[in-house]
Parts: structure tokens; sequence; C-alpha cells
């Protein structure tokens, strides 16, 4: 099929590539490749003129296919989707970072590399189709869950972005844990204000519709049309919820703002919390400072117990995050109330980030005691004093202290609302069912495309920092409220001609993606789907591909690779590298200088779990030595569990291939962080010198 | 390693909250006697320390502290491995040395006297039998290892 | 995966479907149909009926190596025409209906290759001729293709659903029904045309190769081509032609698989015991030898055999180790296991000769002439019933391309009947009646598993007071080996012995309301052997209506040893649907191409055999 | 009739003659039928100073013993039963098991297949025999006597070898028990304060202090006697009352008995079936 | 001829229901057991040994056998599909490895 008209740009990159790559005798023998009807050379492609040069050619010779012979294709992206033709047409040769610059010192050698790079391209281009990003049209309204301060704060900025917005409150009023409190830190003032001023603001703005005593039932749809129905019961507590409302509301995103619940120190006997007389949580105590005076004014010993609950294995195992700034704020309360108020904290680690170390340092100065040191019970005599008896560590010795009061400062567990909501939205939570996310990358995602999280649904986190996290959620949501979205075109496409309905695709999608059209065959939900392959490389009979890599290119890459283009003795691996990780490592290395065996070609995957068995059965078969499929650390995976998954798939194959008594060495996997060229480097290096040792593929012989 | 650190794993979790030493009876009365401080010694690696001072053998083995250890550290257990890791290299207490001599002879930590087993049979309860190799053929077993 | 069964007939979920054109059995020319008949007219609903899952099924399931069938240089339709003829003895064959097919054979075999299918070539890059017609292709995808381009025109196709009976309305057939053999539902499917192309009939003889345990289906045809199509033909009343033209051929023994590979493609001569070449024997010499009429050599072996002086052998010691790899490539694209046999047996072809035997007997008109009577649009005595593939009758040697080829004229027969036609009234009371006849095995099977309590461990069903369609097909099969020239019999049979197949077969037939199933797996074994007694008992008939021995091996009558020229014509039979009596006539020879029936034309000196 | 595998330990039958003639009678008292394994060997606890895995095989050796004859384990001893509860968790894990039992083989003894319980008398009064039917069986109640409970580390500890049956910081069961018979038990911070008597030898004022802190904390309190589960602690509190006495100048006279003596009385069991000749400080429920 | 399932390679295909071997089988004789969520042969009697099954089979669980009474024992035919190829390797009793590796499809 050479009716299409291919044309080919190499650019020596000041030298930079030609100084390894013969560039002039490639051009030549690309000038003779079928359906290749312009071949130019130039020192800088990416500048205004080589790029001017390249749409030209475009023009006269009425390319539809444009091979680029350059720099890494993760850089430059720009440049080179705008040269007057479908970007999905333009195809990337890395000729420099993984050849020129990685065999500097064997130029024959790199040639040799870049002349099967050209082959293979060319191949692949000849699939190559023309997209176009799709436009979904998607509602301008928002859905919040919770009522507190992050969700109000969210739909606030939602509003205030435009968006229309539906709040709903499980409770018959709003305001959340934060109604619950005497005051925030670090300003010392009461939610009260803030809150009010938000209610406010919530009547005031007709975008925003509140729905207290709401409880979300189900979800269906996909973003930008998310229907989710809603059951209302009468808010007036007096009655009771005899009526009952059902609604559904078609929302384009959805905040999560579920909050949290308090940590209940029953469990910890030692410190006889419901036995004890006096011994109270962090929250009773805001609760008493809120409804009676004297409750701060009165004078009284009081000891604060850290990490009660927290930072324990057997209770919460994280930090709960706010319980240090809480209790040296209660502290600095009573020390305002009466500065008579004898107050120490018993503490493991201060935690005061940021500015927050300015409370610290005054709590030290208002002479509130801190001792290292956990108390291991609480003892009470029959005046009803409490007795803390403490190893205080810094100054090495027991000290005892006989307190009126003890509060233990206990931690955030995540709320039941967020738990119901995993099973109603299927959400993923995190191992302390927290709604999960990539903490790192993503994380306001969760693990559904269109619907975010704020607030202490997250983590546990303080005021400031969930009106924060609010903030960035809507920023976030925003995308999927502007009427609609535009899907970029690399998701999966289902070939139904091929597929035999075995729903691994749906089972493995590790974003849900997946639902079955009327015939029971899979299809993709785009929105949902976040286009990285694992699909494609679960599917039995090869019959899903992504738009910009599909699984006929990648076989019709296969077909023209020459399994000797080093000669017949040097083993040839084929590299799959995850976009995200090892293909920029390898990019590094290049570009450090780092050496590397041209014995490897690379082909950049969107994840390693997109890497179909067949595909590599196929290489095989066509007598490749090595398979190197690079991938992230498992815990680090964009995408949950391609890493996990790929390792899998090739055992399946290393297990074949030694039922067939073939080297089972002959794929590996690798798990190559970004910033690791040197590590990528060394695999490969390693690679070779073993499969030197294993010799010829035997299928490669034949 | 092997089973001379049964509940030595999370060890190297400790992050010295003290909480164990705050709740330890000897502590209060010697305080010399620190668990936190063991465990960080021991998280060190300055086992001869250990193993040739005396701290390791005032533990009552009262599991206050691996009770409430934060991060369920089994602290008792541990110096139960100290100790024994001390009587393998002949730093064994007096007492210690004591009920192995006992054991080994009998089988029982308390021997019977000839006047226990009077005692007993007049309060009509059943004899007590000793076993005089049961205790090695067990350190044997244990030895012999598979 | 055992779907709740039900407990009354009515309990039966009912599918009711229209189409214009419902083609059973979803093979290699099924799938012609389909593409054919949407390819030319996209807007009719066109519905496959498959047994199986049309990725994977039919003859071509495991694969194929060779196209048997291609006109190749220096050939031309009328020389395969004569060719085929001189096959079969000079026919009778319908040679209106064998132009027709040869007119459009190859460019149904080049769309294959367009499709995908990986055609050998020469060194000129034409086709790799093995044989005089014959192509050699790497067809371990082959189905799968023509599955995919079928797909590709969007056919309602109802995987997992077997036939069981034509509706009718008066003498006009107007569909089908069937059951969901996965969703266990009945399929009452109304259309303006309905082609039968289900294969042929493979089981209706014990195989030599059969030892009862795990070799029951070691055989060399498809064993789920049980001739349902044929079945439901005789059921229906139609008429078929040389019945008694069983395809009896010369297989690679213990293994029962196809030999032209090795005989055809490798050049590989038959051998006795004695290392004599059989077939240049003064036995068979006279007969053509190498060239002589298929059955002649396909008899040839068991007739070595039978007269002591087997076993028989394909002499393949002369094969190169190159040639022994292409060979075992070739099976691994048909049969792979015969490649995993010869492993098996630690044999090297290169230095034994390989073994042949007889195969046991199949109806299978795309080899031999057996089928349906149809018209030169394909289309059965039935108004609105068509066949294809080894279905048609009078036409043998299609092979793959052949019934491919029979697919595409029977598709533009129906296109031409359905226009302007309606769809016929379904007479409700058949419905009911035919649903209770396919059900009823199922409760049956539920008051069995009522009534006993057996032991765990072992096939309860064996236990129960009534029979097991595996029970039944052992008998079946085993009569027809003894009684109606099986390999057992070296083929032959007499009078005596066909009365009383025929004796035993009715006795069987009697007996079909005591077959029960306790899942859907074991329906499907039931009407599998029930439309195989249909199909023997007609086989049966024809070779006895045939008294003489026009063909020896396919048919050989021990008491009529002579051929006789009064029955230079078709034997037919069609079912009288008052006296439910099968009745037998004759219908005579037309000859179109001029010359001797029993020579074909020289052949064309092969440039592929230069070199 | 329930019937167990009594475990005495080494202790009991030597030092606490008292404790193990209560216990028996009680029991026969209440229907519990105490079966005397004489192949029971010491649980292993002091081995565990030498060799963990070692002391491990030997209480592994006595679980399997009881196994083998079908019969669940209680005992007197706290140490030796959690020690014994102890093992049962650890060989929850099947490598360590599978070593175990091939340990056991070489030693020519039965297999250990996770199919016996250990409990407390005490806990096993509680639990299963129930404070509702004892309270029943409680012919002559000790209405006018006050208690202070000494549970002993053992007793609850470490929780999760005990299933947790009682709150290891503030223990419960055998104040309760003492109830049901009638008298009252005394709230002190100390309750839950260890008898000091596993480190007599190595740290002898630690140990002594802790035994009369204790002692003394009672007295003051006016506990008529203090009640134990354990024979080491009873050594603790009574052989060594007047040495830790003196040790910090005190002079106590606090009768120690154990709950089984306690509960007998209650029964209405006789003195001599309760071993009272052997309290060292003379005590006698019904007089007072 | 028989056909039998390699317990912990076979994964069911994950959907619960109708694995390929069960989509694929022409005689209708692979089926899930819905206990284990393995495939299996309900009838080994009734095999063809068309392979289609295992052929198709992601996981390479599925081993194809000549009955005994026709081929000795400890012979094996293992098929690898590639996108447009296949490579077949098998081992003959006496351990004997050859390997067959050819297009299955052209590209369009």
């Amino acid at each position: 099929m050479s009716d299409i008209n291919i044309g080919v740009f190499f650019c020596t990159c000041e030298g930079e590539i030609e100084k390894a790559i013969a560039l002039d005798s490639l051009a030549q023998e690309a000038s003779g490749r079928p359906g290749v009807v312009a071949v130019r050379k130039d020192s800088c492609l990416c500048s205004e003129h080589g790029l001017g040069a390249i749409r030209e050619d475009v023009n006269k010779f009425g390319l539809d296919r444009v091979l680029v012979a350059a720099c890494s294709p993760s850089l430059k992206t720009k440049e080179f989707a705008d040269l007057g033709i479908n970007k999905y047409l333009v195809e990337r040769m890395n000729f420099r970072e993984q050849c020129s610059q990685s065999h500097p010192d064997n130029s024959e050698d790199a040639t040799k590399k870049a002349r099967a790079l050209l082959g293979m391209s060319l191949e692949k281009i000849r699939h190559s189709k023309a997209l176009e990003p799709v436009m979904v049209p998607a509602v301008r309204t928002a859905l919040v869950v919770g009522g507190g301060v992050a969700g109000i704060n969210a739909a606030l900025d939602l509003a205030g972005a435009g968006a229309e917005v539906f709040l709903i409150e499980k409770k018959p009023f709003l305001g959340g844990r934060v109604s619950e409190l005497h005051r925030y830190y670090p300003r010392l003032c009461p939610p009260s204000c803030g809150l009010e001023l938000m209610f406010s603001k919530l009547e005031s703005d007709p975008r925003i519709h509140v729905l207290t005593s709401s409880e979300v039932e189900g979800l269906s749809g996909s973003p930008g049309n998310f229907s989710i129905s809603i059951k209302t019961s009468s808010s007036d507590p007096t009655k009771p919820s005899e009526k009952v409302q059902v609604r559904t509301i078609i929302a384009g995103a959805v905040i999560l703002a579920t909050g949290w619940e308090p940590f209940d120190p029953t469990a910890l006997t030692e410190y006889g919390y419901g036995r004890l007389e006096h011994v109270i949580t962090n929250l009773d105590f805001e609760k008493s400072a809120r409804e009676q005076k004297q409750f701060l004014e009165q004078q009284k010993k009081t000891a604060f117990i850290q990490c009660v609950g927290s930072r324990d294995e057997r209770h919460l195992p994280y930090c709960s995050d706010v319980c240090c700034m809480v209790s040296i704020k209660q502290a600095l309360l009573l020390k305002q109330a009466n500065p008579d108020n004898e107050i120490t904290i018993f503490y493991n680690d201060i935690r005061a980030p940021g500015e927050y170390e300015a409370m610290y340092r005054q709590a030290r100065t208002r002479g509130i005691q801190f001792i290292k040191g956990i108390p291991s019970e609480l003892r009470q005599d029959a005046q009803g004093k409490i007795s803390v008896s403490v190893f205080d560590l810094v100054a090495g010795e027991r000290t005892e202290v006989a307190v009126d009061q003890v509060v233990l400062a206990t931690g955030m567990k995540a709320s039941g609302g967020t738990a119901e909501l995993k099973n109603t939205f299927g959400l993923a939570t995190n191992k302390y069912n927290f709604i999960e996310s990539h903490l790192q990358c993503h994380p306001l995602d969760s693990q559904r495309e269109g619907i975010f999280s704020a607030g202490c649904c997250r983590a546990p986190m303080d005021v400031s920092r969930s009106i924060e996290s609010a903030g960035a959620a809507t920023a976030k949501a925003l995308r999927y409220l502007q009427g609609e979205i535009a899907v970029t075109p690399d998701f999966p496409v289902v070939d139904i001609l091929k597929c035999d309905r075995c729903k691994r695709c749906v089972e493995e999608c590790p974003f849900k993606a997946y639902s079955f059209d009327d015939k029971g065959f899979p299809q993709v939900d785009i929105l949902k789907c976040r286009a990285c392959g694992i699909c494609m490389g679960g599917c039995p009979l090869g019959a899903i591909s992504l738009g910009e890599l599909s699984i006929e290119q990648l076989s019709g890459m296969l077909d023209v690779l020459d399994t000797s283009y080093l000669g017949e003795d040097e083993p040839v691996i084929l590299g799959f590298l995850c976009k995200n990780d090892a293909y920029r490592a390898a990019d590094d290395a290049g570009a450090k200088g780092i050496s590397c065996p041209s014995n490897l070609i690379s082909i950049m995957v969107p994840c390693s779990g997109a890497v179909n068995g067949m595909i590599i059965s196929e290489a095989i078969a066509k007598g490749v030595d090595g398979i190197l499929l690079a991938g992230c650390p498992d815990n680090q995976c964009h995408c949950i569990q391609g890493s996990v998954l790929a390792k899998t798939r090739l055992a399946d194959v290393s297990n074949k291939l030694k039922e067939m008594y073939l080297e089972p060495e002959r794929v590996r996997f690798a798990s190559i962080s970004r910033d690791d060229p040197e590590k990528f480097a060394a695999t490969v290096k390693e690679y070779v010198e073993e499969l030197k040792q294993l010799g010829k593929n035997p299928l490669r012989i034949q | 390693m092997g089973h001379e650190f049964i509940g030595g794993e999370k060890l190297k979790c400790c992050y010295q909250c003290g909480k164990c030493t705050s709740g330890c009876e000897v502590n209060r009365i010697d305080p010399s006697f620190q668990p936190h401080r063991l465990l960080h010694l021991f998280g060190m690696g300055a086992l001869d320390e250990l193993i040739n001072g005396d701290a390791i053998w005032k533990c009552t083995t009262c599991f206050t502290c691996s009770e409430r250890c934060p991060q369920g550290i089994a602290v008792t257990d541990i110096l139960w491995s100290l100790r024994a890791m001390a009587y393998k290299s002949c730093r064994a207490s007096e007492l210690l040395s004591a009920q192995k001599s006992a054991l080994f002879k009998t089988g029982r930590l308390y021997p019977a006297t000839v006047l226990d087993h009077k005692k007993r049979e007049k309060a009509g309860l059943p004899p007590l039998s000793e076993d005089s190799s049961l205790i090695s053929r067990i350190f044997d077993a244990a030895k012999a290892d598979g | 995966m055992k779907k709740g069964l039900p407990k009354t007939i009515d309990e039966v979920e009912e599918v009711r479907i229209e189409t214009d054109l419902l083609i059973i059995g979803g093979g290699n020319s099924g799938c012609f149909v389909a593409i054919e008949a949407k390819g030319k007219n996209p807007d009719i609903d066109v519905t496959i009926m498959e047994k199986a899952h049309i990725d994977r099924s039919g003859a071509l399931a495991a694969g194929m190596d060779a196209i048997n069938t291609y006109i190749g240089e220096g050939e031309t339709p009328e020389s395969i025409v004569a060719w085929s003829r001189a096959q079969v003895g000079g026919g009778p064959l319908r040679e209106d209906l064998a132009l027709s097919n040869a007119a459009i054979l190859n460019q149904c075999v080049e769309s294959l290759e367009a499709w995908g299918v990986p055609f050998k070539k020469d060194e000129k890059g034409r086709y790799k001729r093995r044989g005089r017609f014959d192509i050699s292709i790497h067809g371990e995808q082959l189905k799968p293709i023509i599955a995919e381009k079928t797909k590709s025109y969007n056919p309602r196709i109802l995987n997992r659903v077997a036939a069981t009976n034509l509706l009718k309305d008066g003498d006009r057939v107007i569909g089908a029904t069937g059951f969901g053999i996965r969703d266990g539902k009945f399929y009452v499917i109304k259309a303006k045309a309905t082609v039968v192309s289900t294969g042929g009939a493979a089981g209706l003889y014990r195989s030599a190769t059969n030892d009862g345990t795990t070799s029951h289906h070691q055989m060399w045809m498809n064993p789920f081509n049980v001739g349902t199509g044929y079945a439901i033909g005789i059921r229906a009343g139609a008429e078929f032609t040389l019945m008694e033209q069983r395809w009896c051929a010369t297989r690679v023994k213990d293994f029962c698989g196809p030999v032209d590979t090795i005989s055809v493609g490798y050049k590989a001569k038959m051998i006795n015991a004695k290392g004599e070449l059989i077939l240049d024997s003064p036995r068979y010499s006279h007969l053509g030898g190498d060239t002589a009429p298929r059955y002649i050599r396909a008899n040839a072996p068991m007739g070595e055999w039978s007269e002591g002086r087997g076993p028989t052998f394909v002499d393949t010691r002369h094969l190169s180790p190159n040639q022994v790899k292409d060979l075992k490539i070739d099976y691994l694209n048909e049969r792979p296991t015969y490649v995993l046999f010869l492993a098996s047996r630690g044999q090297d072809p290169a230095k034994e000769p390989l073994e042949i035997y007889g195969s046991d007997p199949y109806i299978v008109g795309g080899h031999t002439a057996s089928g349906y009577w149809v018209d030169g649009d394909r289309m059965a005595t039935l108004s609105g019933l068509f066949a294809a593939g080894e279905c048609a009758g009078g036409m043998p040697n299609k092979f793959v391309g052949g019934c491919a080829a029979e697919g595409v004229l029977a598709a533009r027969g129906t296109l031409k009947h359905i226009s302007g036609m309606d769809h016929g009234n379904v007479d409700q009371d058949q419905v009911v009646a035919e649903k209770e006849r396919v059900f009823s095995p199922l409760l049956r099977g539920a008051t069995m598993e009522a009534k006993y309590t057996l032991p765990v461990g072992q096939d309860p069903r064996w236990q129960y007071d009534a029979v097991t369609p595996e029970e039944m097909e052992e008998r079946l099969q085993r009569l027809m080996d003894e009684y109606a020239g099986g390999v057992g019999q070296f083929f032959k049979c007499n009078e005596e012995q066909l009365n009383y197949a025929l004796k035993h077969i009715r006795m069987m037939k009697n007996q079909v309301n005591k077959l029960f199933a306790t899942c859907l797996h074991d329906l499907v074994l039931v009407h599998d052997v029930v439309d195989r007694l249909d199909v023997a008992e007609v086989v049966v008939l024809h070779l006895r209506e045939r008294r003489e021995c026009r063909w020896p091996g396919w048919q050989t009558r021990t008491d009529y040893p002579e051929v006789d020229p009064s029955l230079d014509c078709y034997i037919n039979s069609r079912r009288d649907l008052k006296t439910g009596e099968i009745e037998m006539l004759k219908r005579p020879y037309q000859q179109i191409l001029p010359g001797d029936r029993t020579k074909a034309p020289s052949p064309i000196p092969l440039s592929a055999e230069k070199a | 009739m329930m019937k167990y595998a009594l475990y005495l330990g080494c202790a009991t039958p030597v030092k606490a003659l008292k404790y193990e003639i209560s216990a028996r009678n009680v029991a026969k008292r209440l229907g519990i039928e105490l079966v005397d394994l004489p192949e029971f060997s010491c649980c292993g606890f002091p081995v565990k100073s030498m060799d963990l895995f070692a002391a491990l095989l030997m209480a592994a050796r006595n679980l399997a013993l009881a196994e083998e004859r079908g019969l669940n384990i209680i005992g007197l001893c706290t140490g030796c039963i959690s020690v014994l509860a102890e093992a049962k968790v650890q060989l929850e894990d099947e490598k360590l098991r599978d070593r175990v039992n091939e340990k056991l083989k070489m030693l020519g003894l039965p297999q250990y297949r996770q199919g016996v319980s250990v409990k407390h008398f005490a806990r096993f009064l509680h639990e299963d025999y129930g404070l509702d039917v004892l309270r029943r069986e409680i012919g002559a109640p000790l209405e006018s006597l006050k208690f202070g409970i000494h549970y002993g580390c053992h007793y609850a500890k470490p929780s999760h070898a005990h299933d947790c049956f009682d709150d290891p910081s503030n223990p419960a069961s055998l104040d309760q028990l003492i109830q049901s018979a009638g008298a009252k038990t005394i709230e002190y911070p100390e309750k839950n304060q260890c008898c000091g008597l596993t480190i007599r030898g190595t740290a002898e004022n630690v140990s002594m202090k802790l035994a009369a802190e204790k002692l003394e904390a009672l007295s003051i309190r006016g506990a008529d006697a203090m009640v134990v589960a354990c024979p080491s602690c009873c050594i603790a509190y009574e052989n060594n009352q007047q040495l830790a006495g003196r040790k910090m100048g005190k002079e106590f006279n606090l009768p120690v008995l154990y709950f089984t003596q306690v509960i007998g009385s209650a029964l209405g069991l006789k003195e001599e079936d309760l071993g009272f000749e052997f309290n060292r400080i003379e005590f006698h429920p019904t007089a007072r | 001829m028989p056909v039998y399932v390699v317990k912990d390679k076979c994964d069911g295909c994950k959907g619960k229901e109708e694995p390929l071997c069960e989509q694929i089988c022409i005689g209708d004789l692979m089926t899930l057991n819905s206990d284990t969520g393995k495939a299996y042969c309900r009838s080994l009697r009734d095999c063809w040994d068309c392979m289609s099954c295992t052929k198709i089979c992601p996981k390479g669980a599925i081993e194809q056998r000549i009955p005994y009474q026709l081929g000795y024992h400890g012979a094996k035919l293992i098929p690898m599909l590639g996108t447009d190829s296949i490579t077949w390797t098998c081992v003959d009793i006496e351990g004997k490895v050859e390997r067959f590796s050819f297009r299955t499809r052209n590209k369009h």
C-alpha cells in the first residue's frame, strides 16, 4: 500500500546527530523506500526555518505521512505537532538521545541501529491513522458531597467559576466537624464567623443548591454526564422521615468531601478514657470550651498526651497531622483564659510545619511544659487527682505529675460516609480507608475520572489545608464543567471482528472504563479511560489497539525488523519502555553520554502493562534474542497495576518458553525509575552480556 | 538469626517514644533499667554491652511494655532473645544456672524433696513423675537443626 | 456451567426471530453464503445459526494445509470437471452444477488470500501446486479469517444454537427451529430462504481407531458434523441423491488423519508389507495406477490387508530433512496433533514409511456426491430450501474451494428467491410438537436424577434406567461398521447385512424416546445421535438399492460384484410425509462435457513439478 | 461431666499444695473432671532465657500430649498458661509448626495439630463454667469479707495469647469471680503491679519493693486478705511477706489466699479440703 | 483425544463465565468449574484434538495428549501464538526437540 506519500526528515542537530550517524547514506536509502516522496536533511529541524521547510514539503509533495529523525519524541512535541498535517501522521525517530548520543564511540553500529529504526518507523507510519480530539458534550453542573468546610468551599469555588452546584449533606445542617470546634488555629478565631460568612455566600448564590439530610444512592454514566440519584429525607427533625424525596442530578464532575471521624480512645484502656474522671479527648475539650465559659478559666493543672491512637500499629498507623497543633492551640487557650493554668504536653515528636512553628514557640514562651516521653498509663487517686508518670527521655529520668485533667490528643480516621461512597461510586480507598489516589502525582484524583476528593476524606488535614484542597479539587473538576470535554484520541478501540468477549479487558482495566454494548462486546468509556493500554496488553486475541499505537503497527514493525542488523553474532534486544519512566531514563542516559549497547531497539509504550503477550511471542518467533520490558517500580505505576500485570504476562511467556525448551531469560522485566539512567544503561549492558552467554535465539537461526 | 529473634522483626520500627520505660515497674524503682534504651542499643547492634550487662536480667517479664508499644514491638520477647544469647555465651545469671541444673536433673524447675513427696502423699495428691533426661533430649532436638 | 434446567416444557424460554435469509451452519460454505448475500445486498437481514462458534467451526476448525481445487495455469473449468468426473469413475455427476461451480472457483480461492490467508508461492510467484489442482496454503488461521470477514458484514450470528428441524408452510420451507446450547432457549426462526450448510455426517460408522476410551473421536472428519443438515431435510421430505457414495479414504493408520498431504504433496507412493508399489502392481495398473479413480486408490490398502499383504504404507523414505519439516508444517496447519502422534511414536518419516489404513466411511457431499438434490440455484426439492457445501449433492470433489463457491452460488440463488417473497405462516402445532421433542430428554434426565442415588466419582448417568446418547451412538457405530460395510468389513456388504442393519436402526429409532440428558451438553449429544440415525437409515437404503459395484471401496456389494450399466444413474430417495416411509427413485445421468467419462484429459505437465 | 487435662507445672505441686488441693476439690464440687497427665513437663518458661526454640518445643510437647488425649488444658499457674497459650499463637505459623512437629517426631512424640485450648482455671470458671451457674452453687456467701485481688502479670498478658479475654490494663474477671462468691473486692491503683518474684535472684531490692508496695496498699485499704491466682505470686506475697516487710521497714500481716480457696469456702467446702492448714498467715473466712 | 488444563496456570479468563476455551471449543467440551474458577474438559473421549483451545489460551494452560492406546507417553506439542505467526515446539518420546515457526496471516 504505497498509495501514501511519506516525507522523511533528518535533523543533524547541529552535527550532534550526524557525528555518530551517517545520515546521508540513510537519506539515500530512505528515498528508495516505497512511498517515500520527499527526503530532507536539515541542521536544526526544530528551528523556525527547519519546521518551515517541512511544512513546505508537506504542501509541495502532498505528504500524508511525515517521519522525523531527530531528538527524542518526548522533546519538542509542540513544535513537531504543528506541521500542517494531522499530528498523529507524524512519526518521530529517536536518533539523538537513544542513538547518536548513546553510542557516541561507535558510529558504525549507531548507523546500523538508525537504519533498523528507519525501517521499522516507515512500516509503523504506514498504519498510522489521522485522529482528531473527540468532543463530548458535558453539563455545567457539579455535585459536591459533604457539607463540611471542604465541601462548602468547593461549592463556592465551583459556583464562582460559573458552574451550577449541588451541595449535599447527610446531616440536617451544614458545617460538618468544624462547627463542633471552639477555635481554629493558627489565628484562634471562632469557626462560627468563618462559617456564617460561607453560609450567607451559599444562600446568596443562585447557582448553588444545598440539599441537607440527603444521601447519594447511586451513580451511573460517565464524566461530563454523571447521573446521580439522591435521597432527601424530611429535614425537619421533629417529623420522622415520612416524606422521603428521591431526585436525579446530572453532573459533569463530583467532588467528595465526606470528612473524618474522631478516633475513640477507649481501646487504649491504659488511659482509662470512659473509666477515669477528667480524662477527655481533644474534641471533648472543644465542646466544653464552647459550651462552658469557666472550663477554660477555672484554674487547674492539665496534661496533654499526644499520639493517642495515632502512629500506633494497633490503631491508626498513620500520623493524624493535626493533633500536635490542636494540643498547642488548646494549651494556649487555657493559658489565655487563665495564666495560672499549669500545662504539660507529653509528646513524641512535635510536628509544626511552616508558620505553625511560631505557635509552637509561642506555647513554649508562655511556659507550657513539653516533656518528650509518652506516659504508659494513668492512675487516679481517691481525691480524683490523676497521676501521670513518664520517663522523660530528655532528662533521662522519670518524672511524675499529678494533674486535674488529662486531654488525650486523639487523631482522625476515615469517615463512614467515605466507606459508603466507596461502594456506590466504585472507588478505591487506601489501607486506611481514605480515598485512594496517586498520592504524589494525582493527589486529588480518585481512581475514577471526573470524581475528585477534597479535605479529610483524602487524608487527615487541618482546616486551612482542607480549604486549600477544596480549591485545588475545584480546579481539577472544571475540566469536566466546560459544556464539552475534549478527549485526546489515543484511547483504545476494540476490534469486534476479533473480540470473543472473554471480558479480560473489563476485569483488568484499572479505571473501570469498560462496559458492555448490547451485543456483549466490551466498549470503552473514553471519559473514564486514561489510555494506559493495559487492555491492549491483556487482550488474548490482540483485538484492542490504542489510537497512537496499534497491534497492527507493532507487528508490522516486527515484520521488517532485521534481527541481524548488527551482524549475525550480536544479540538483538527489543525494549518496550514505559513513557513515564523508563523511556525518559533511557533518553537521559543518552543525554548524559552514558554509553549504552546498540543492541537494544526501544519502543515507547504508554505503560509496561500495554505490551501484549502476542507481540512478545511474535518478536521471539521473529528471532529477537531478548525482550526487555521496562516499567515503573510497582508502587509508582501511574496506572496502578500496570507493571504488576506486565510482570504476570511476562511470566506467562517465560513459562511458555521454558516448556518450549527455550531460555526463559529471553524475556525480562526491569523497574527503572525516571531518574535512574545509570541503572537503565547498566541493565541493558548486563542483559546483552547474558544474552551473549545464552547464544542466539534458536528461532532466529531457522 | 532464626528463632532467637522471635519478636525482633519490628525492632527497627522503634521511634523511641519511651512508653515502655514510662510504664515499667522496674524502672520506677531502679532507674538504671530502661527498656527503650535496651531497644536502642539492640538496634545499634551493641550486643556485647547488652549481653555483658546485668540489665537484661532485671526484667520481670510482666509484658506491660509489649502490651502497649505503639509499634507493636514484642519487647519482652526481645529481652528473652538477649538472655538466650547471653546464656549461649556463658553470661547467664546465677539464678538461671541454678534453674538450669534443676531442670536438667529433674525436668522440673522446683525439684520435689523427699519431704514434698511425703506431704503430697499425706494430702492424697497424685505422685510426681521426674524425667532426668527430658530437657537435654529437647535441647538436643532443638539444636539438631532441620 | 450448568444452567438452571427446565422442570416443564413451558419453562423453556422461546426466542422468535424473523429474518430474510437463514443459514444453518457457519462453516466454510455457510460463511461464504453470508458474505455473498450481504455483499450483493447489504439491506437484507441474514442470520447464521451455528452449533459451535464460527471462529472455529466445521471441517476447517483445526485448519487446512491445502486447497484441493484450483484451476491453475493450463487448466480450464472444463478440464477440472472432466478430471472430477473421472475421479468418480465417470459419475454419475451433475456436470451442470460442476461447471457453474468451476466458473467462479478461482475468485473464491483468491479472495481467501486477499483476506489474509498465506498461500505458498512458487519461484515465479504463482500459487505453489502440489498436485494437478492442489495448491498449498498456511491455513492455520483459515477459519478465523473467514469468520472475521463474515462478521465484517454484520449478519446476525447465533453461536451455540443447534438446528433441530425445518419449519414448513405446506411444501415450502420457511425457516428452522433450534435450541441454545448455552442459554437453553428454544429458537423459532422464520426466514424467506433457508440455506443448509452444516457439513457432512461423521460418526455414522465406528472408526478403526476408536478404542472406546479417550480415542472415541480419533477420526478424520470433524466428529461434530453429525449430518444434521441431511437429517432435517430427510425429516422434511426433501429429495436426496447418491447417499450410497460414501467417502472411504486412505488415512494414516492409528491416527486417521489426511494422507493426500503426503501422497500427493510429497509424491510418496503406497507400498505393502512386501514393499511392492501397490498401485503399480498388476492388480491396479490396469485401473490407472497412480491416476486411478480416487475410490480405487482409497480401497487399495484395505484390499492389500484383506488379502494378507498388510500392513501398508506411504513410502516417505526418500524425503529430505527439509521436506520432512515442510510435511510436518503442513500437518500443523491442518491436523497439528499428527505431528504429536509421530513424536509419540518417536518416528522419523525419512527413516520409516508411514503406515496407512482405511478410514471409517463418511457421508460428505463436498468430497463425494451425496446430499440434497438441487437445481442450478442450489435450491432443493422443497421451495425456499437451499443447500451448500457438503450438503449439496450430485457434485463430488468440491473440497474447500468448491464448497466456498457453492456457498456463493447458493447465496445468489436465495437472493433471487427472496425478492418479493413473504414469510409464510408458521404452523403453531409443529412448533409446540418440536419444542416437546427437543426438550423432553432434559425432563427425563431430571426424573432420572430424582429417582436414583448413585455412587460418586463416576458418571452416574450410566446407572440410570434409560439410554444415554453415548450408548446409542456406540451401538449405531458398531452396527454400521459390521453390517453396512464399515472399515472393519473392508467396506463390503450384502443384501442380508443391510436388511439386518435396517432392522436394528429402526429398533433404535423406536427407542429414541428413551434417550435422556442431564445437562444442555447431553442434549446436544442426544440430538446428534437422533440425527445420525435418520441419516444412517437413508444411507443403508441407498446401499441396498445400488445392487452393483460401481465404486468398489466407496460402495462394495459382495453379492453384486459387477458394474450394472442399467444403474448408470442417480439413485435418489425421499420421505413420504404421509406414510413416513422412505421411497427410492432413479434419475438419469445427463452428460454435458463430451468424451469418455472415465478418462480425464491427460494432465498438463506442471512447471511446479519440474522445479 | 466436663473433662479437662490439669496442667500443674513445676511450682504448684511443690510450693503451693493449698492451691492444688483447693483447686481439685472446687473442680470436683462443680462437677469438672481434671485428668492428670504424668507426661506433662515444665512449660518452658525458664528455658526461654536459654533457648527460645527449645522453650517453644517444650510448650508444644505439652500441648501435643493433651491434644493426643483429646483433652483441653486447664492450668493453675498463670505463668505456665501464658507460655502455653503464647506457644499456641506462635504455632499458628505453618512453617514454624512444621519445624516443631518434625522435632516432636524426632523425640517420638505426637504431632501438634492446633486442636487444643489452654485456659487458666479462673478464666475457665469465668468464661465456660459461667458466673451465674457458679452463683447458684454458692452455699456460704462471704458477705462480710473484703479482698484485694492480685491478678499477676501473665494472667491476662500478653493479651493476644489469651484471646484478649480480659483487659490487660484493668482486668476484672477475677474480681467478678470473687464477688460472685459474695465477697467485696478493692479497687486500688497498684492493682496491676507485678509481684516481682521472677527477678528475686537478679534484682532483689526491686523485687522486694514491688511486693511490699502492694502489700502496703492493701493493708492500708483494710483488706481481709489478698487473693492470688499463681503460685509464684503467692511465694512473693506470702512466703516472702516478712522479708519484704523487713527490707522496707514495715510489718505486714496480710493473709494470702488462692481464689480457689475463697470460692471453695463460699461453696461450703471444709477448710481441710481447701488446704487452709498451709496458710502461713492464719485465716478462717467463716470465723469473721 | 484428551486435553488437560493445568490448574495453577488457568485463570478462567477472569471473566467468571465462558472463558476463551469454552467459547472456541467446537465440541462444546471445555467449560468452567464455577467453584474453582478454572476451565476443564467435560468429556475427554469426545475431544477431536483440533487444538483450538490450546492455541487460544492466553495462559498456556492447556495441554494436548495422544491417547495412550495410539501413541506412547511423553510426547509434547506446544503452540505459541504471535500476532501473524505461530511457533510450534514438538518434543518426541526420546526428548528430541523440533521447532516450527511460520506465518498464519498476511498483512493487508
